[in-house]
Formats: structure tokens, C-alpha cells, sequence
């Protein structure tokens, strides 16, 4: 699966020359800048989903605490012109950093933002109403965290 | 003396609300009472044989004014919450006007009715002398009534309406 | 009082046996209601409704009415406690002194004066207070909204029905129930007979009353998709199945009310008596349930714009077009 | 191979008449439907009203109306909303969390208690991302069954959502409870074709990773036939049912969606597709067989709830004819490209990621799975689209009465199970 010929060539702007069909690394600081160059430029309205993924710290590859970002955004297709296409771009958040929120680019990005902080524990900047979603607002730790382990302390599972 | 019995029942629970509508400490009990006292009265009306006066007083007074009322007070709030705090200062006063307004209707009644001035209790139960009193022998001041409320009515509306933005 | 058409000579024994005789005939009539309404929503429904107590379900009224008094009464601690409880029976109270002056056959009425129609709406107009009571005393939320939702329809939906009302008494030139039927004789019903206004008052006093009496499609008051269970939201046991009564025999006098105004009342072909009354009035009854089984439910400010821009200039061109009427003839 | 339509086609649109639309990156939006305004939903309620006066109302998590466990804090000016905050997370169950403790084989079952009302579609979705991962090619009549299947699942959802909406606007004790029975009785036709196929009537549990469990029973094409020709004559009725002036009263100018909002939050489906965007995954990324079969897409430009109502109704007629049409169609052969599982550990993909998704009766039903080379996945992120359709509430309740939030609600069909997860 390649990317269209436009979002190749918004990538290179950024300086994204490798595009993996799981979407490329955007830096932290660029991020809002892409978004809304994805938005306004290429029309990628469709907010999909945010994901976000802990990868506790591996000593094989001598990687810290750190969690993975993804969006996904869609593009509606328009009859002749392009097919409907999704294009993923992911960040690194080391654990305890933060990375910008796009919710002033998607609005959809409110909920899943709060989702992701609330399950995995990820803070994003700029969030305008940054709370828990899913779980009570005094729950201890973020369930999708790794070492939140079925057979945790915390609280309820005991 | 079957009469005299409702009489008495209805005037002593006239008094009752009259005087509970006054030092009730909640607003809405306030109304409530006054509601009572209304019906209170639709009840005396009956017993001078003013059926229509009462049915009028029940539709009108009960049904519509007071639910009015308990609909203003619900929609503002803050008056709905609110106590209604007495003092014991107007006490005195306040029993002075009571009792001189008593003094005032009690000598007009009696005066009026020595004179022949009272509408006789037969013709006040009668639907359609009550009609021809109101909408032939007093239209002018009727018409002229219905004018002054429309008129207050309207006022009220443009009183309250929000100025547009 | 009526001289005359008693069935006991003496009025005050008359009104003593007329007055148990209405009553418990009400509260069967009201209790059966329910039950019929069940069975008949159920045919609707592709369902059976109530069958397990008594051939039918035929007993179940009586069953629920036993679980309804087994059932505690709960009283939010934040309620009003007098008017909480004061209210539920003022409810039942105004539709029952209303039965006080509607007659079932020639004679067959508690008390016929020469106000009972207007008496009987004053009456009728009264059962909003003990409801706003209900949703003021409960202090909940949804049963707040529901009480002011309730005093909004019943202060507008007034005006319409008594205009209504107003045209079979401008045909009649009475109050009087007992004239008004009396004026339908010989199969001139006033649904019908003077051929447009009648029939559109009927329409209109139906509608009126429908939402005087908050049912579909306009029982935004209960709501309870919105509501909860709009002013009876706190309400539990027997002092909730007063209110839930009270609703039956609202709908019931205004059924009755139809049938007397504008179906000829006990007058039918063939011998004229009680059962022509019922049947009309159960057969209004029996309507009210197929258009609360089939039809959804207006939102408030719908139901307010339906009033004031049409069922009032209706009411109002109506009772003009029978006094022309009145005159012309 | 195309297979013929001999079935009916989908009713034309009641509104007719030309519909200006304005080019917005490329597609036509209606006009009126960007005119609107977008409230805040970040209102700060302290500032607005620093006095106090509006009254706070919890609809929910106990409430008729909100299909479920959602409270949505209400603040109202007499019956105005002035601002809506949703509260979720009274049904979450940490599907998510689960998801990473089971291996894939197991994962199948949990799905099917997200979105309660169209189990098959969560099961579809995520063993399609499964099979992505493993990169195996699924035999095309586990793919004709597994269309089918997702097609009646769309009618019976559909069906479940007019009646519940009837509950909505009607109320449970009137007009809106017999829309609602007899809905369930077409809909309990739907369950008793996949009781017939898979045995359960509700958590089917028949897709497995490369294909089905079940095979189509003796006879189960003619009982679909006539269930559903059935269920089509009676959609006629349901029309003739609702749409009467209260209806339309009730439905007509209310919820309406901006679909720009409504893409940038993540909502599809025929909410998108009633605010006059013609997409549909099933046309526009065909997945399973939808690739065999023509597919119209009802599209409606006025972006209110009887627009929504319109469109699910055409949608369940167009999924009757689809299902028709592919069941006479059904090739033979196997119907799973994998040998039955023997251990829950079998299924290993390598490591990678896999994004798939499918448009289930709500919209873009996703599933994200993260493989690390374990019987697990490493991250399994399911993408519902009633969360993304609940996101929409702050955005339609304010301005609007009580009664058109719960209108707004059902007209917006989110199963608080897939919000939740």
C-alpha cells in the first residue's frame, strides 16, 4: 500500500522521506503545522482514531519509557477524482513528556485524546478539557499501560 | 340550617387560609392557601344561590390565576427558593387597617341594602340576567375594563421582552 | 337544585345514593379502563396483554391494585411532605366531584344545577393544582419540568375547551346538562346537526380534552421518554396509583362529556337509557386509547403554538357561527 | 463477477428539488448545512451564569431515553439546553485491556458484546484486522456468508433503531411502544436466520480468524428469502406507521449536523450520509464481497433526524436487496482458509500492525491491532463509531428543548456498549 502522489510530496515539505504503511514519525514540534497541512491542503476532514501504545523501557534496544502516538485520517472520495484513502502518522512521546494536542485541527480528536490519557496515560498539550473518559476521575494508574497488569494492586482488581 | 352549617365551615376555613396565605413562611404554601380561600369563597357564593359567580370564581381565580402564579413562581427561581421572613413591627398597623377596611365594607353592605342598592341573591344565580347586567346595562364600562387590561397587558409584554441584540 | 326527575324524592337522600352509586361505579369503570386499555394496546401490539389472573386477565385490576397497596410509600427526604402527600388526593378528589353533576340517564345524576356544565369544567380546571402540587413537593428535577410543563397545557388547553364547550351551549341556551341533552332530541346530535360548527367543536373539545387530561399526543407533561415519569417521577405504592386514578376518570369524565355535549348523551335510537351513555361514552373512551396507541407525542412549545394559533381562533370562529346559527333560525 | 439485481431497488428520495451545495476540499456539502453555527462545547458554565439561575439536569445513567448507561449533564434555561456534557464510562469493561490478555482466537466472543445491537459486525471487523496481520486470503464463500450475514445484521439493527427512536419521540406508553413491538418482530426474524446458522441468537461467535465456523445449513437461502421479502413488505408499513404529521413535527429541523463537524469528529455512516455525503466503506473500500454486488448509497442533504430516519429506512431496503442478491450467488467451496484451531495459541502473526475497517449499521466500525510476534496482540485499539457519534452531542443540545435532545439522541443511534467498549 502506497500514499498518494500529494501526501508523498507534503511528507518531503516536513522532512518525511520514509512513509511505511504504518505512516511516518512526525516530530513533536511539527505535528500541528502537518495536521493542518493534511487538513486544509489534502482535505483530510475524517478524524479515524488516536491510538496510543506504552512500550515500557527494553533493555535489548536500550529504549526509555515511552509511548507511541497514532492518527489515522481519512480523505471521502470524490467521484472521479480519488478513491477514499486513509494516511496514519505517528509520534514518540517519551514517558513523563508531552505532546501537542490536535484537537483545535479535528475536533473529533477531543474524545480520543481524553480516551488515551485516561487508558494509557499520555498528557496532551494545549487539550482543552483534559479528563478522564472512560474510567472514574479518582481511579488510580491507566489501565493500558503495561505494567498495569491484570494481576495489579491497584484498587478494584485486588 | 343546613346553609348555616356550610356557611360557618366556609367561613372559618376562609379565615384559616386568608390568615395562613399572610404568615405562611413558603411562598408556594402561601399560594396554595390563597387558593383555598378562593374556593372558600366559590363555596359562599353558593350559599346565596350565586352559582355562576362561583363556577366563574373556581374557572377563573383557581384554575387560572393561581396556576398562573405557581407558574411565575416556579420560573423565577430565586423567588422560588426563597423564605418569606415576618416581622412583628406592622402588627398593630396592620390589625388597625384590617379592622377599619372590615368597619368600611360591613357599613356600606348594610347601607346598601337598606337602600335597595343590592342586586337581589335570586337574579345573581340567574345566568342570563347576569348576561344582559354585563353586556347590555354595563357594556360601556365592561368594553371600557376589557380595553384597560388589554392596554396593561401589552405593556407587560413590552416591559418584559428582551431588547434584540 | 332540579326539582323534579329524581329518582328519590328527597334530594339529599337522592344525592347520598346517586353519589355512592356514581363513585363506585367510577372507580370500577376506571379500574376496568385500565384493563381494557391493556388488552386493547396488546392487540395492537401483536402481544395477548394480561392473561394469567382470572379468564382474561379479567381480575388483574384488582391484583394490581393489591400489589399497588402492598407497595411501600416512599417519601424523598428533600419532598415537601405535606403537599407530597396532600397532592395525590386532591387529584382524585376534582374528578370525582365532577361525576357530582354529570347524569348517566334521565335522572340517573347526583345533582343537575342549572351551572352543571360550567361547574363541571371549573371543576375539571382545578385537577392542575394538585398536579403541580405533586411536582413541586417532589423537589426532583424531571418532576419540576413536568409541573411546569403541566401548568403550561392545562392554563392554555383551558381556554379551547371551554369554547368548545361554549357551542352546544349557545345551540341549547343552557348550562344545564340535563337541557343540553334534551335539546339533542330526535337524533339532532350537536356532533352533527347544526352540519359545519358542530362537528369541529366536537373535534376541537376532544382534542382539548385530550390534552386537558395529558394524553397522547399530548401527554408532554409525563413524558416519560423525556421526563422520567414527568411529575409522578417520585411517586411509589397506592399514592402513585391515586394519580394514575385520577388520570383514568379525568379521561373518563371527559369521554362522558363528549357523549353528553355533542352524541346525544343517553339518547339513542331505540329505548333511550344508561346504556346508551356507556357505549357512547366507552366507545369515546376506546378512541382515545387507539390514537395513545398509534400516535407519538408533540414536544411543549408545539402543543402551546397548536393552542393559541389554531384551537383558539377555531374555538373562537365556532362559537361565533353558532350564535349566528342561534339567531338565523 | 457482478450477480444480477432481480430484486427491488430502493425507493426514490420524497424530497426532491435541486439542493445547492458548495465545494468544500473537493465535495459537495449542502449550503444550509454550513451555514450553521457551531456552539462551544468548552463553555465555561461559571462564567456564563455566574448567578446560578440554570437548572443542572442529570439525564442518565438511568433514564429512559439514553439507550443504556450515558449521563449527560444538562444545563437548562427553563427547557433550553445551554450546555451539554456527556459522562461515559458507565459500561466500560476494559475490552481493550482484554484484548491484550487473550490470544486472537479468544478475542472473537468479547467483541461481540461491544455493539450488542450488530454483534456480527464486530466480529467481522475485527477478525478482518486479524486476518490483515496473518495476510490470509479468506475463501470467497466464507466471504458471501460473511456479507450476508452483515447485511441482515444491518436490517435487524436498523430495525431495533426505528423502534427504539418510535420509543424516543412516542414515548413507551403510547404510539412509539407499538412502532417498537412491532419492530422486534421482524427483527426477531433476523435472529432466528442466524440461530438457524450459527446456533445462538445473539453472541454468534461464527467468524473465525481466515474465514467461518458455520456453513449454510439445508434450506437456510429459501427461509432468508422469505424472512426477509417479509421484512420488506412490512418497512412499507412502518412507513405508513411513522411518518404522519407528529412525526414529522417532531424529526423534521431537529439535530441538525454540519458535516464538516460531523467528518472532522470522526462520524459516518448514515449520519454522514443524511447531512448529504455520499460515502459509504462498502462502495467506496469494498471489503468481503461487497466488490460483487452494486450497491446504492441513499443520501439525504437536510441533515436532521427525519433525514436520518430516511436514510436508515432506504438503507434497510437497499440491505434486503443486497442479501438477496449475493445469496444467489454463493459459490462453493471451503469456508475458512485456516485449519480449524486446535489452541487458543495457534494464531501467531508476525509483528506488525494492521488498521481495518468496515461499515457497520453506525458508521466506520474499525479495528487497530498491534502484533508483537506473541499468541496476543500487543495493542488492540477498537475504533466504534457510536463514540464518535456521541461526541456529536455537545455540539447539537445546546439551543435545542429537552425534547429534542432525547429526539437528537435516538436519532443519532450510538450503543453505549461500543462507546463504552
Amino acid at each position: 500500500m502506497a500514499f498518494s502522489e500529494d501526501i508523498v510530496r507534503l511528507c518531503e515539505r516536513f522532512g518525511l522521506t520514509e512513509l511505511p504503511d504504518e505512516g511516518p514519525v512526525v516530530e513533536r514540534k511539527d505535528v500541528v503545522a502537518f495536521a493542518h497541512a493534511l487538513k486544509d491542503e489534502l482535505g483530510f476532514f475524517f478524524f479515524v482514531y488516536c491510538v496510543a501504545t506504552h512500550y515500557p523501557a527494553d533493555e535489548k534496544t536500550e529504549q526509555p519509557d515511552r509511548t507511541l502516538v497514532t492518527y489515522r485520517v481519512r480523505r471521502l472520495p470524490i467521484p472521479g477524482v480519488r478513491p477514499t484513502e486513509t494516511f496514519p502518522f505517528r509520534l514518540w512521546v517519551p514517558t513523563g513528556d508531552t505532546t501537542p494536542s490536535l484537537t483545535s485541527v479535528w475536533a473529533g480528536a477531543d474524545w480520543q485524546e481524553r480516551e488515551q490519557f485516561d487508558l494509557v496515560g499520555t498528557v496532551f498539550e494545549g487539550h482543552p478539557d483534559l479528563r478522564r473518559l472512560m474510567m472514574p476521575e479518582d481511579w488510580p494508574g491507566h489501565p493500558l499501560r503495561r505494567e498495569y497488569a491484570i494481576e495489579t494492586q491497584h484498587f478494584p482488581w485486588r | 340550617m343546613l346553609e348555616w352549617i356550610a356557611f360557618v365551615i366556609l367561613g372559618l376555613s376562609l379565615l384559616l387560609a386568608g390568615r395562613m396565605v399572610v404568615v405562611s413562611r413558603d411562598l408556594v404554601h402561601s399560594v396554595l392557601w390563597l387558593a383555598v380561600a378562593l374556593v372558600s369563597t366559590a363555596g359562599l357564593f353558593i350559599t346565596l344561590n350565586a352559582e355562576f359567580l362561583a363556577a366563574v370564581q373556581i374557572l377563573l381565580y383557581t384554575g387560572g390565576v393561581i396556576t398562573l402564579m405557581l407558574f411565575g413562581i416556579m420560573l423565577t427561581r430565586r423567588l422560588a427558593t426563597a423564605r418569606v421572613e415576618h416581622g412583628s413591627s406592622g402588627r398593630v398597623r396592620g390589625g388597625v387597617l384590617a379592622l377599619a377596611t372590615f368597619a368600611l365594607v360591613t357599613v356600606a353592605v348594610r347601607q346598601a341594602s337598606r337602600s335597595g342598592h343590592l342586586i337581589q341573591t335570586g337574579t345573581l344565580g340567574d345566568t342570563k340576567a347576569l348576561g344582559s347586567l354585563v353586556l347590555r346595562d354595563l357594556m360601556l364600562p365592561f368594553e371600557a375594563l376589557s380595553v384597560l387590561l388589554l392596554a396593561a397587558m401589552i405593556g407587560a409584554i413590552v416591559l418584559a421582552r428582551k431588547v434584540d441584540p | 337544585m332540579m326539582e323534579g326527575g329524581l329518582l328519590f324524592g328527597n334530594p339529599w337522600l337522592h344525592g347520598l345514593i346517586m353519589g355512592v352509586i356514581v363513585l363506585s361505579g367510577a372507580m370500577g369503570v376506571a379500574a376496568y379502563a385500565v384493563w381494557f386499555e391493556r388488552k386493547f394496546a396488546a392487540r395492537m401490539q401483536n402481544r395477548p396483554g394480561p392473561t394469567e389472573v382470572g379468564y382474561g386477565g379479567l381480575l388483574q385490576p384488582i391484583a394490581d391494585l393489591l400489589k399497588l397497596l402492598q407497595k411501600e410509600h416512599l417519601i424523598p427526604r428533600s419532598a415537601d411532605r405535606p403537599l407530597f402527600n396532600l397532592a395525590p388526593v386532591l387529584v382524585v378528589i376534582a374528578p370525582l366531584a365532577t361525576l357530582a353533576v354529570i347524569p348517566f340517564g334521565p335522572g340517573l345524576v347526583g345533582t343537575d344545577p342549572s351551572i352543571g356544565l360550567l361547574f363541571a369544567l371549573a371543576i375539571s380546571s382545578l385537577m392542575v393544582i394538585p398536579v403541580w402540587m405533586a411536582g413541586w413537593a417532589s423537589n426532583n428535577k424531571y418532576a419540576l419540568l413536568g409541573a411546569m410543563r403541566a401548568a403550561a397545557q392545562a392554563i392554555s388547553y383551558e381556554i379551547p375547551l371551554l369554547l368548545a364547550a361554549m357551542v352546544p351551549i349557545v345551540l341549547t341556551g343552557s348550562f344545564r346538562v340535563g337541557d343540553i341533552v334534551a335539546a339533542q332530541e330526535g337524533g339532532r346530535w350537536f356532533a352533527f346537526w347544526p352540519p359545519g360548527p358542530g362537528f369541529f367543536a366536537f373535534l376541537l373539545f376532544f382534542f382539548a380534552s385530550l390534552a386537558e387530561s395529558n394524553r397522547i399526543p399530548f401527554d408532554i407533561p409525563e413524558a416519560e421518554s423525556e421526563l422520567v415519569a414527568g411529575v409522578t417521577t417520585e411517586y411509589s405504592g397506592m399514592i402513585f396509583g391515586l394519580i394514575y386514578l385520577a388520570e383514568y376518570l379525568h379521561t373518563f369524565i371527559a369521554s362522558a362529556l363528549a357523549a353528553l355535549l355533542f352524541l346525544g348523551g343517553w339518547q339513542g335510537p331505540g329505548p333511550d337509557g344508561i346504556h346508551w351513555m356507556l357505549l357512547k361514552s366507552l366507545l369515546v373512551f376506546a378512541v382515545i386509547f387507539w390514537i395513545r396507541w398509534s400516535w407519538l407525542r408533540y414536544r411543549s412549545d408545539q402543543l402551546m403554538a397548536m393552542c393559541w394559533k389554531i384551537f383558539l381562533p377555531l374555538g373562537l370562529v365556532l362559537v361565533m357561527a353558532s350564535a349566528i346559527w342561534v339567531q338565523l333560525r | 463477477m457482478t450477480v444480477g439485481t432481480t430484486y427491488e431497488t430502493p425507493r426514490a428520495g420524497e424530497r426532491k428539488g435541486e439542493v445547492r451545495t458548495v465545494n468544500v476540499g473537493g465535495m459537495r456539502v449542502p449550503y444550509h448545512l454550513t451555514l450553521l453555527e457551531r456552539p462551544d462545547p468548552y463553555l465555561d458554565i461559571d462564567s456564563y451564569d455566574p448567578e446560578a439561575d440554570l437548572m443542572a439536569l442529570n439525564m442518565g445513567p438511568q433514564h429512559p431515553s439514553t439507550h443504556g448507561v450515558l449521563r449527560v449533564k444538562l444545563y437548562l434555561d427553563g427547557e433550553t439546553c445551554i450546555k451539554a456534557v456527556p459522562y461515559l464510562g458507565y459500561l466500560h469493561r476494559g475490552v481493550e485491556k482484554l484484548c491484550e490478555k487473550l490470544t486472537y482466537v479468544q478475542i472473537t466472543p468479547i467483541v461481540d458484546k461491544n455493539d450488542y445491537v450488530s454483534p456480527m459486525m464486530n466480529e467481522l471487523a475485527i477478525n478482518m484486522a486479524f486476518e490483515a496481520l496473518l495476510k490470509v486470503e479468506v475463501p470467497p464463500r466464507a466471504l458471501f456468508i460473511r456479507t450476508v450475514c452483515a447485511e441482515i445484521q444491518r436490517v435487524a439493527s436498523h430495525l431495533l433503531w426505528l423502534g427504539t427512536f418510535g420509543l424516543d419521540v412516542g414515548g413507551g406508553i403510547g404510539g412509539g411502544a407499538t412502532l417498537f413491538m412491532h419492530t422486534f418482530r421482524e427483527r426477531e426474524m433476523c435472529l432466528d436466520l442466524f440461530e438457524n446458522l450459527t446456533g445462538c441468537r445473539f453472541h454468534y461467535n461464527t467468524h473465525q480468524v481466515g474465514g467461518n465456523r458455520h456453513d449454510i445449513p439445508e434450506g437456510w437461502d429459501q427461509k432468508v428469502k422469505r424472512a426477509l421479502g417479509h421484512i420488506a413488505s412490512r418497512v412499507d408499513e412502518y412507513e405508513a406507521f411513522v411518518e404522519n404529521p407528529i412525526f414529522k413535527a417532531r424529526t423534521i429541523g431537529v439535530g441538525v449536523i454540519d458535516p464538516i463537524l460531523a467528518m472532522e469528529l470522526g462520524v459516518c455512516g448514515p449520519i454522514l450520509r443524511a447531512s448529504g455525503i455520499d460515502f459509504d466503506l462498502r462502495r467506496d473500500a469494498p471489503y468481503a464481497a461487497y466488490d460483487k454486488v452494486e450497491i446504492n448509497v441513499p443520501v439525504e442533504t437536510a441533515g436532521d433526524a427525519y433525514a436520518r430516519y430516511l436514510v436508515r429506512v432506504r438503507e434497510m431496503r437497499e440491505s434486503i436487496r443486497i442479501a438477496l442478491t449475493l445469496l444467489d450467488g454463493v459459490p462453493e467451496g471451503p469456508i475458512s482458509a485456516l485449519k480449524p484451531v486446535k489452541g487458543p495459541t495457534n494464531v501467531k502473526p508476525k509483528p506488525g500492525e494492521a488498521y481495518v475497517s468496515i461499515e457497520s449499521p453506525r458508521g466506520e466500525l474499525g479495528t487497530y491491532v498491534i502484533s508483537d510476534g506473541s499468541p496476543n496482540p500487543y495493542r488492540c485499539k477498537l475504533r466504534p463509531p457510536s463514540l464518535h457519534a456521541a461526541a456529536l452531542l455537545p455540539y447539537l443540545a445546546p439551543g435545542s428543548m429537552v425534547s429534542d435532545i432525547v429526539a437528537t439522541l435516538g436519532s443519532l443511534d450510538f450503543i453505549l456498549g461500543e462507546v463504552d467498549r
